[in-house]
Protein backbone atom coordinates (compact mmCIF):
# COMPACT_ATOMS: atom_id res chain seq x y z
CA UNK A 1 0.00 0.00 0.00
CA UNK A 2 1.06 3.57 -0.71
CA UNK A 3 2.97 5.68 1.75
CA UNK A 4 1.55 9.66 1.08
CA UNK A 5 2.20 12.53 2.75
CA UNK A 6 -0.85 14.28 4.51
CA UNK A 7 -1.04 17.76 5.47
CA UNK A 8 -2.68 19.27 7.64
CA UNK A 9 -3.96 23.42 7.95
CA UNK A 10 -5.33 25.79 9.73
CA UNK A 11 -7.97 24.56 12.36
CA UNK A 12 -6.93 21.13 11.25
CA UNK A 13 -3.62 21.49 12.47
CA UNK A 14 -4.17 21.75 16.24
CA UNK A 15 -6.53 18.31 16.06
CA UNK A 16 -4.07 16.11 13.85
CA UNK A 17 -1.56 17.21 16.15
CA UNK A 18 0.89 17.63 13.43
CA UNK A 19 1.25 19.73 10.03
CA UNK A 20 2.02 16.98 8.38
CA UNK A 21 2.74 13.05 8.58
CA UNK A 22 4.03 10.25 6.65
CA UNK A 23 0.79 7.26 6.29
CA UNK A 24 -0.08 4.56 4.49
CA UNK A 25 -3.68 4.57 3.00
CA UNK A 26 -5.11 2.23 0.12
CA UNK A 27 -4.07 2.07 -3.62
CA UNK A 28 -7.66 3.94 -4.17
CA UNK A 29 -9.22 6.40 -2.14
CA UNK A 30 -12.19 8.98 -2.60
CA UNK A 31 -13.07 11.82 -0.33
CA UNK A 32 -14.86 10.08 1.84
CA UNK A 33 -12.29 7.21 2.60
CA UNK A 34 -9.57 9.33 3.44
CA UNK A 35 -11.99 10.70 6.10
CA UNK A 36 -12.84 8.31 7.83
CA UNK A 37 -9.17 6.93 7.54
CA UNK A 38 -8.20 10.56 9.03
CA UNK A 39 -10.70 10.53 11.68
CA UNK A 40 -9.80 6.78 12.42
CA UNK A 41 -6.10 7.90 13.06
CA UNK A 42 -6.99 11.14 15.07
CA UNK A 43 -10.19 11.15 16.79
CA UNK A 44 -10.22 15.14 17.62
CA UNK A 45 -9.89 15.68 14.06
CA UNK A 46 -13.76 14.09 13.42
CA UNK A 47 -15.17 17.23 14.58
CA UNK A 48 -13.79 19.24 11.98
CA UNK A 49 -13.83 16.55 9.10
CA UNK A 50 -17.21 17.11 7.85
CA UNK A 51 -16.13 20.26 6.79
CA UNK A 52 -13.11 19.85 5.02
CA UNK A 53 -12.09 19.30 1.49
CA UNK A 54 -9.74 17.07 0.32
CA UNK A 55 -6.60 18.12 -2.02
CA UNK A 56 -4.31 15.40 -3.98
CA UNK A 57 -1.30 16.52 -5.12
CA UNK A 58 -2.38 20.35 -5.23
CA UNK A 59 -5.65 19.78 -6.91
CA UNK A 60 -9.28 19.49 -4.85
CA UNK A 61 -9.94 15.63 -4.92
CA UNK A 62 -13.48 14.58 -6.65
CA UNK A 63 -13.89 11.35 -7.65
CA UNK A 64 -11.67 8.51 -6.33
CA UNK A 65 -7.68 8.43 -7.26
CA UNK A 66 -5.36 5.89 -7.51
CA UNK A 67 -2.35 6.56 -4.91
CA UNK A 68 1.29 6.00 -5.09
CA UNK A 69 4.52 6.65 -2.89
CA UNK A 70 5.06 10.07 -2.26
CA UNK A 71 1.27 11.84 -3.46
CA UNK A 72 0.62 14.52 -1.26
CA UNK A 73 -3.02 14.83 0.70
CA UNK A 74 -4.06 17.78 2.44
CA UNK A 75 -6.92 18.38 4.54
CA UNK A 76 -8.56 21.95 3.53
CA UNK A 77 -10.82 23.30 5.78
CA UNK A 78 -13.37 25.63 4.96
CA UNK A 79 -10.91 29.20 3.11
CA UNK A 80 -11.06 32.41 4.15
CA UNK A 81 -8.13 34.38 1.54
CA UNK A 82 -8.81 37.40 -0.01
CA UNK B 1 -7.62 30.84 -26.02
CA UNK B 2 -9.15 33.69 -24.10
CA UNK B 3 -6.33 33.68 -21.29
CA UNK B 4 -3.51 35.90 -23.27
CA UNK B 5 -1.17 36.41 -19.93
CA UNK B 6 -1.09 35.23 -16.14
CA UNK B 7 1.11 36.50 -14.02
CA UNK B 8 0.50 34.96 -10.48
CA UNK B 9 1.82 35.64 -7.19
CA UNK B 10 1.57 34.18 -3.82
CA UNK B 11 4.53 36.37 -1.28
CA UNK B 12 5.03 36.04 2.39
CA UNK B 13 3.96 39.75 3.02
CA UNK B 14 1.64 42.36 2.99
CA UNK B 15 1.22 43.87 -1.11
CA UNK B 16 3.19 46.54 -1.72
CA UNK B 17 2.75 49.03 -5.08
CA UNK B 18 4.34 46.91 -7.44
CA UNK B 19 1.13 44.71 -6.61
CA UNK B 20 -1.54 47.18 -5.92
CA UNK B 21 -0.92 49.26 -9.14
CA UNK B 22 -3.13 48.21 -12.13
CA UNK B 23 -0.17 50.20 -14.00
CA UNK B 24 1.51 47.25 -15.02
CA UNK B 25 -1.39 45.77 -17.18
CA UNK B 26 -1.89 49.49 -18.90
CA UNK B 27 -1.33 49.44 -22.71
CA UNK B 28 -2.40 50.34 -26.21
CA UNK B 29 -4.52 47.32 -26.85
CA UNK B 30 -6.76 46.41 -24.03
CA UNK B 31 -9.18 48.84 -23.74
CA UNK B 32 -10.48 47.96 -19.99
CA UNK B 33 -8.79 46.97 -16.43
CA UNK B 34 -10.46 45.90 -13.65
CA UNK B 35 -9.12 45.66 -10.42
CA UNK B 36 -9.96 44.62 -7.07
CA UNK B 37 -8.11 44.97 -3.53
CA UNK B 38 -8.72 42.89 -0.79
CA UNK B 39 -7.65 45.02 2.60
CA UNK B 40 -7.38 44.00 6.33
CA UNK B 41 -10.28 45.52 8.37
CA UNK B 42 -9.51 46.52 12.12
CA UNK B 43 -13.53 45.26 12.66
CA UNK B 44 -15.20 42.07 11.81
CA UNK B 45 -18.99 41.38 12.99
CA UNK B 46 -18.31 44.35 15.82
CA UNK B 47 -15.09 42.71 17.23
CA UNK B 48 -11.81 45.37 17.12
CA UNK B 49 -9.44 43.34 15.00
CA UNK B 50 -6.11 44.03 16.09
CA UNK B 51 -3.69 41.82 13.68
CA UNK B 52 -3.91 38.65 11.97
CA UNK B 53 -2.34 36.25 10.23
CA UNK B 54 -2.77 34.32 6.64
CA UNK B 55 -1.66 30.68 6.73
CA UNK B 56 -1.18 29.62 2.88
CA UNK B 57 -0.67 26.17 1.60
CA UNK B 58 1.93 27.98 -0.85
CA UNK B 59 2.24 25.02 -3.68
CA UNK B 60 -1.43 24.43 -3.75
CA UNK B 61 -2.57 28.12 -3.76
CA UNK B 62 0.00 28.78 -6.72
CA UNK B 63 -1.50 25.66 -9.00
CA UNK B 64 -5.18 27.02 -7.91
CA UNK B 65 -4.37 29.62 -9.50
CA UNK B 66 -3.82 28.98 -12.73
CA UNK B 67 -6.77 26.97 -12.58
CA UNK B 68 -8.23 29.77 -11.63
CA UNK B 69 -7.11 32.25 -14.71
CA UNK B 70 -7.34 29.47 -16.93
CA UNK B 71 -11.17 28.92 -16.22
CA UNK B 72 -11.96 32.31 -16.09
CA UNK B 73 -10.33 33.48 -19.22
CA UNK B 74 -12.20 30.38 -20.73
CA UNK B 75 -15.28 31.39 -19.49
CA UNK B 76 -15.38 35.03 -21.36
CA UNK B 77 -15.35 33.21 -25.15
CA UNK B 78 -13.25 35.05 -27.59
CA UNK B 79 -12.49 38.21 -25.58
CA UNK B 80 -9.12 37.92 -24.79
CA UNK B 81 -7.83 38.35 -21.06
CA UNK B 82 -4.85 39.60 -18.95
CA UNK B 83 -4.97 38.26 -15.55
CA UNK B 84 -2.49 39.88 -12.71
CA UNK B 85 -3.23 38.05 -9.05
CA UNK B 86 -1.18 38.97 -6.46
CA UNK B 87 -2.10 37.33 -2.45
CA UNK B 88 -0.22 38.03 0.54
CA UNK B 89 0.24 36.16 3.60
CA UNK B 90 1.99 35.34 7.23
CA UNK B 91 1.55 38.53 9.67
CA UNK B 92 -0.82 41.66 8.65
CA UNK B 93 -2.45 44.60 10.86
CA UNK B 94 -5.64 46.70 9.52
CA UNK B 95 -4.75 48.71 6.37
CA UNK B 96 -2.28 45.89 4.60
CA UNK B 97 -3.48 44.83 1.60
CA UNK B 98 -3.90 41.17 1.41
CA UNK B 99 -4.88 40.50 -1.91
CA UNK B 100 -4.69 41.99 -5.71
CA UNK B 101 -6.77 40.98 -8.71
CA UNK B 102 -6.38 42.92 -12.23
CA UNK B 103 -7.89 42.27 -15.08
CA UNK B 104 -7.24 43.70 -18.82
CA UNK B 105 -9.54 43.09 -21.96
CA UNK B 106 -10.66 45.38 -25.01
CA UNK B 107 -14.04 45.78 -23.32
CA UNK B 108 -14.90 46.73 -19.83
CA UNK B 109 -17.62 43.77 -19.63
CA UNK B 110 -14.95 41.37 -19.79
CA UNK B 111 -12.41 43.06 -17.52
CA UNK B 112 -14.98 44.10 -14.79
CA UNK B 113 -16.92 40.22 -15.63
CA UNK B 114 -13.26 38.62 -14.65
CA UNK B 115 -12.42 40.44 -12.51
CA UNK B 116 -15.18 39.60 -10.11
CA UNK B 117 -15.03 36.04 -11.30
CA UNK B 118 -11.50 35.66 -10.08
CA UNK B 119 -12.07 37.26 -6.60
CA UNK B 120 -14.89 34.83 -6.35
CA UNK B 121 -13.02 32.00 -7.28
CA UNK B 122 -9.94 33.05 -4.82
CA UNK B 123 -12.83 32.92 -1.88
CA UNK B 124 -13.77 29.99 -2.97
CA UNK B 125 -11.08 27.71 -3.54
CA UNK B 126 -7.60 29.30 -2.45
CA UNK B 127 -5.91 27.50 0.07
CA UNK B 128 -5.82 30.69 2.67
CA UNK B 129 -6.58 30.86 6.38
CA UNK B 130 -7.49 33.74 8.26
CA UNK B 131 -6.31 33.84 11.92
CA UNK B 132 -7.72 36.87 13.82
CA UNK B 133 -6.62 37.94 16.40
CA UNK B 134 -8.59 41.07 18.48
CA UNK B 135 -8.53 43.41 20.92
CA UNK B 136 -9.50 41.49 23.65
CA UNK B 137 -6.97 38.84 23.29
CA UNK B 138 -8.67 36.19 21.63
CA UNK B 139 -7.94 34.78 18.52
CA UNK B 140 -10.01 32.96 15.96
CA UNK B 141 -9.75 30.92 12.57
CA UNK B 142 -12.35 32.44 10.44
CA UNK B 143 -14.49 30.07 7.99
CA UNK B 144 -15.72 30.92 4.82
CA UNK B 145 -15.55 35.00 4.37
CA UNK C 1 -25.71 58.57 3.94
CA UNK C 2 -24.29 55.91 2.04
CA UNK C 3 -21.56 58.40 -0.12
CA UNK C 4 -19.02 58.71 3.04
CA UNK C 5 -16.49 60.47 0.10
CA UNK C 6 -16.34 61.58 -3.32
CA UNK C 7 -13.21 62.72 -4.50
CA UNK C 8 -13.48 63.89 -8.25
CA UNK C 9 -11.40 65.17 -10.86
CA UNK C 10 -11.46 66.50 -14.42
CA UNK C 11 -8.10 67.23 -15.89
CA UNK C 12 -6.82 68.23 -19.65
CA UNK C 13 -4.33 65.38 -19.72
CA UNK C 14 -3.55 61.97 -19.58
CA UNK C 15 -4.01 60.48 -16.12
CA UNK C 16 -0.85 59.54 -14.12
CA UNK C 17 -0.03 57.29 -11.07
CA UNK C 18 -1.35 59.60 -8.67
CA UNK C 19 -4.97 58.95 -10.68
CA UNK C 20 -4.63 55.13 -11.48
CA UNK C 21 -3.44 53.33 -8.31
CA UNK C 22 -6.09 53.06 -5.93
CA UNK C 23 -3.33 53.42 -3.26
CA UNK C 24 -5.25 56.47 -1.69
CA UNK C 25 -8.58 54.67 -1.24
CA UNK C 26 -6.98 51.88 1.19
CA UNK C 27 -7.54 52.31 4.87
CA UNK C 28 -8.47 50.00 7.88
CA UNK C 29 -12.59 50.31 7.71
CA UNK C 30 -12.98 49.31 4.24
CA UNK C 31 -11.88 45.96 2.86
CA UNK C 32 -12.80 45.97 -0.45
CA UNK C 33 -11.58 48.32 -3.36
CA UNK C 34 -12.93 47.91 -6.68
CA UNK C 35 -11.13 49.87 -9.46
CA UNK C 36 -11.78 50.49 -13.34
CA UNK C 37 -9.25 52.03 -15.31
CA UNK C 38 -10.46 53.00 -19.37
CA UNK C 39 -7.43 53.27 -21.44
CA UNK C 40 -7.18 54.62 -24.99
CA UNK C 41 -6.94 51.62 -27.36
CA UNK C 42 -4.91 51.37 -30.65
CA UNK C 43 -7.51 50.01 -32.98
CA UNK C 44 -11.67 50.45 -32.93
CA UNK C 45 -13.70 48.42 -35.55
CA UNK C 46 -10.58 47.19 -37.14
CA UNK C 47 -9.31 50.17 -37.85
CA UNK C 48 -5.99 51.53 -36.53
CA UNK C 49 -5.81 54.65 -34.07
CA UNK C 50 -2.84 57.33 -34.04
CA UNK C 51 -4.15 59.54 -31.98
CA UNK C 52 -7.57 61.20 -30.00
CA UNK C 53 -8.75 64.07 -28.12
CA UNK C 54 -11.30 64.08 -25.40
CA UNK C 55 -13.51 67.50 -25.53
CA UNK C 56 -14.78 68.32 -22.35
CA UNK C 57 -18.06 70.22 -21.00
CA UNK C 58 -15.96 70.84 -18.09
CA UNK C 59 -18.14 72.67 -15.46
CA UNK C 60 -20.93 70.09 -16.80
CA UNK C 61 -18.88 67.05 -15.95
CA UNK C 62 -17.65 67.92 -12.69
CA UNK C 63 -21.71 68.97 -11.56
CA UNK C 64 -22.24 65.67 -13.37
CA UNK C 65 -20.07 63.74 -11.17
CA UNK C 66 -21.20 64.39 -7.99
CA UNK C 67 -24.82 63.61 -9.53
CA UNK C 68 -23.22 60.01 -9.98
CA UNK C 69 -21.48 59.82 -6.87
CA UNK C 70 -24.50 61.01 -4.95
CA UNK C 71 -26.83 58.22 -7.14
CA UNK C 72 -24.56 55.74 -6.28
CA UNK C 73 -24.26 55.80 -2.81
CA UNK C 74 -28.11 56.03 -2.76
CA UNK C 75 -28.43 52.92 -4.39
CA UNK C 76 -25.95 51.29 -2.04
CA UNK C 77 -28.33 51.69 1.20
CA UNK C 78 -26.48 51.32 4.65
CA UNK C 79 -23.06 50.68 2.94
CA UNK C 80 -20.66 53.05 2.86
CA UNK C 81 -19.04 54.08 -0.08
CA UNK C 82 -15.87 56.24 -0.95
CA UNK C 83 -15.57 57.11 -4.39
CA UNK C 84 -12.62 58.62 -6.07
CA UNK C 85 -13.27 59.12 -9.85
CA UNK C 86 -10.38 60.96 -12.48
CA UNK C 87 -11.39 61.62 -15.83
CA UNK C 88 -8.73 63.34 -18.18
CA UNK C 89 -9.46 65.51 -21.51
CA UNK C 90 -7.66 66.68 -24.01
CA UNK C 91 -5.31 65.16 -26.77
CA UNK C 92 -4.12 61.15 -25.70
CA UNK C 93 -2.62 58.46 -27.49
CA UNK C 94 -2.91 54.30 -26.99
CA UNK C 95 -2.27 53.06 -23.84
CA UNK C 96 -3.24 56.45 -22.11
CA UNK C 97 -5.35 56.18 -19.14
CA UNK C 98 -8.22 58.67 -19.64
CA UNK C 99 -10.53 57.88 -16.96
CA UNK C 100 -10.09 55.75 -13.61
CA UNK C 101 -12.63 54.83 -10.78
CA UNK C 102 -12.09 53.97 -7.44
CA UNK C 103 -14.68 52.77 -4.98
CA UNK C 104 -13.89 51.34 -1.75
CA UNK C 105 -16.68 49.84 1.07
CA UNK C 106 -16.37 47.45 4.07
CA UNK C 107 -17.66 44.59 1.71
CA UNK C 108 -16.91 43.34 -1.84
CA UNK C 109 -20.00 43.23 -3.49
CA UNK C 110 -20.87 46.89 -2.43
CA UNK C 111 -17.65 47.53 -4.08
CA UNK C 112 -18.09 46.14 -7.23
CA UNK C 113 -21.53 46.94 -7.96
CA UNK C 114 -20.87 50.87 -7.03
CA UNK C 115 -17.70 50.73 -9.42
CA UNK C 116 -19.81 49.41 -11.86
CA UNK C 117 -22.36 51.44 -11.56
CA UNK C 118 -20.36 54.35 -11.74
CA UNK C 119 -18.38 53.67 -14.51
CA UNK C 120 -21.94 53.37 -16.66
CA UNK C 121 -23.46 56.38 -15.52
CA UNK C 122 -20.11 57.78 -16.57
CA UNK C 123 -20.16 56.30 -19.62
CA UNK C 124 -24.48 57.10 -20.13
CA UNK C 125 -24.32 60.94 -19.08
CA UNK C 126 -21.02 62.69 -18.55
CA UNK C 127 -20.29 65.32 -21.72
CA UNK C 128 -17.16 64.35 -22.74
CA UNK C 129 -16.94 63.59 -26.47
CA UNK C 130 -14.05 61.56 -27.92
CA UNK C 131 -12.45 62.01 -31.58
CA UNK C 132 -10.69 59.56 -33.08
CA UNK C 133 -7.57 60.01 -35.81
CA UNK C 134 -6.93 57.14 -37.81
CA UNK C 135 -3.91 56.17 -39.19
CA UNK C 136 -5.10 56.69 -42.97
CA UNK C 137 -5.92 60.19 -42.22
CA UNK C 138 -9.13 60.78 -41.02
CA UNK C 139 -10.86 61.24 -38.09
CA UNK C 140 -14.28 61.08 -36.38
CA UNK C 141 -16.70 61.70 -33.65
CA UNK C 142 -17.41 58.44 -31.61
CA UNK C 143 -21.48 58.20 -30.99
CA UNK C 144 -21.63 56.37 -28.16
CA UNK C 145 -19.66 53.63 -26.39
CA UNK D 1 -37.65 87.21 -22.97
CA UNK D 2 -34.34 85.93 -20.98
CA UNK D 3 -31.00 85.82 -22.74
CA UNK D 4 -29.38 82.72 -22.47
CA UNK D 5 -25.58 81.81 -23.59
CA UNK D 6 -26.02 78.48 -25.78
CA UNK D 7 -22.93 75.86 -26.37
CA UNK D 8 -22.15 73.57 -28.58
CA UNK D 9 -19.90 71.09 -28.24
CA UNK D 10 -18.50 67.94 -30.42
CA UNK D 11 -20.47 67.15 -33.63
CA UNK D 12 -22.97 69.59 -32.81
CA UNK D 13 -20.37 72.68 -32.77
CA UNK D 14 -19.39 72.64 -36.68
CA UNK D 15 -22.74 72.50 -37.71
CA UNK D 16 -23.76 74.88 -35.13
CA UNK D 17 -20.65 77.66 -36.69
CA UNK D 18 -19.87 78.25 -33.45
CA UNK D 19 -18.84 77.36 -29.74
CA UNK D 20 -21.31 79.58 -27.89
CA UNK D 21 -23.41 82.01 -28.18
CA UNK D 22 -26.24 84.53 -26.61
CA UNK D 23 -30.02 83.60 -28.28
CA UNK D 24 -32.76 85.23 -26.90
CA UNK D 25 -35.30 82.77 -25.54
CA UNK D 26 -39.34 82.63 -24.44
CA UNK D 27 -39.84 82.43 -21.07
CA UNK D 28 -40.64 78.94 -20.75
CA UNK D 29 -39.71 75.81 -22.96
CA UNK D 30 -38.72 71.95 -22.85
CA UNK D 31 -36.43 69.95 -24.77
CA UNK D 32 -38.25 69.71 -27.86
CA UNK D 33 -38.92 73.67 -27.74
CA UNK D 34 -35.06 74.20 -27.30
CA UNK D 35 -34.36 71.63 -30.56
CA UNK D 36 -36.83 73.42 -32.58
CA UNK D 37 -35.61 77.12 -31.77
CA UNK D 38 -32.16 75.72 -32.45
CA UNK D 39 -32.89 73.80 -35.40
CA UNK D 40 -34.76 76.66 -37.08
CA UNK D 41 -31.66 79.09 -36.33
CA UNK D 42 -29.05 76.78 -37.65
CA UNK D 43 -30.63 74.34 -40.38
CA UNK D 44 -27.37 72.41 -40.14
CA UNK D 45 -28.20 71.56 -36.81
CA UNK D 46 -31.62 69.49 -37.93
CA UNK D 47 -29.48 66.60 -38.99
CA UNK D 48 -27.57 66.03 -35.06
CA UNK D 49 -30.56 67.83 -32.92
CA UNK D 50 -32.58 64.52 -32.79
CA UNK D 51 -29.77 62.44 -31.07
CA UNK D 52 -29.02 65.51 -28.58
CA UNK D 53 -30.11 66.07 -25.11
CA UNK D 54 -30.00 69.81 -23.84
CA UNK D 55 -28.99 70.40 -20.67
CA UNK D 56 -29.31 73.58 -18.82
CA UNK D 57 -27.14 75.09 -15.66
CA UNK D 58 -24.92 71.59 -16.19
CA UNK D 59 -28.16 69.45 -15.74
CA UNK D 60 -29.86 67.47 -18.41
CA UNK D 61 -33.04 69.12 -18.87
CA UNK D 62 -36.38 66.79 -17.98
CA UNK D 63 -39.61 68.19 -18.73
CA UNK D 64 -40.30 71.99 -18.63
CA UNK D 65 -37.71 74.98 -17.57
CA UNK D 66 -38.01 78.92 -16.60
CA UNK D 67 -35.27 80.35 -17.99
CA UNK D 68 -33.56 83.62 -16.65
CA UNK D 69 -30.87 85.94 -18.00
CA UNK D 70 -27.48 84.43 -18.05
CA UNK D 71 -28.41 80.78 -17.53
CA UNK D 72 -26.95 78.52 -19.47
CA UNK D 73 -28.30 75.85 -22.15
CA UNK D 74 -26.21 73.13 -23.98
CA UNK D 75 -26.72 70.90 -26.96
CA UNK D 76 -25.33 67.41 -25.41
CA UNK D 77 -24.72 65.12 -28.90
CA UNK D 78 -24.18 61.78 -27.41
CA UNK D 79 -21.20 61.41 -25.39
CA UNK D 80 -18.28 58.96 -25.82
CA UNK D 81 -16.39 59.38 -22.08
CA UNK D 82 -14.63 56.18 -20.67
Amino acid sequence: MPIVTVRYFAHARDPAGCAEEAVEMPDRVDVDAVRSLLGARHPALQRVLPACRVAHNLDFLRGEVELADGDELALIPPVSGG
Amino acid sequence: MALVRASLHVVDHPLTAEATSPAALVGPTDGAIASFLGVVRDHHHGQAVRSLRYECYVPMAEHQLERIAEAVGAELGEQPLVVSVWHGYGEMVPGDVSLAVHCASPHRVAAFDACRAVVEAIKADLPIWKEERYADGSARWLKGS
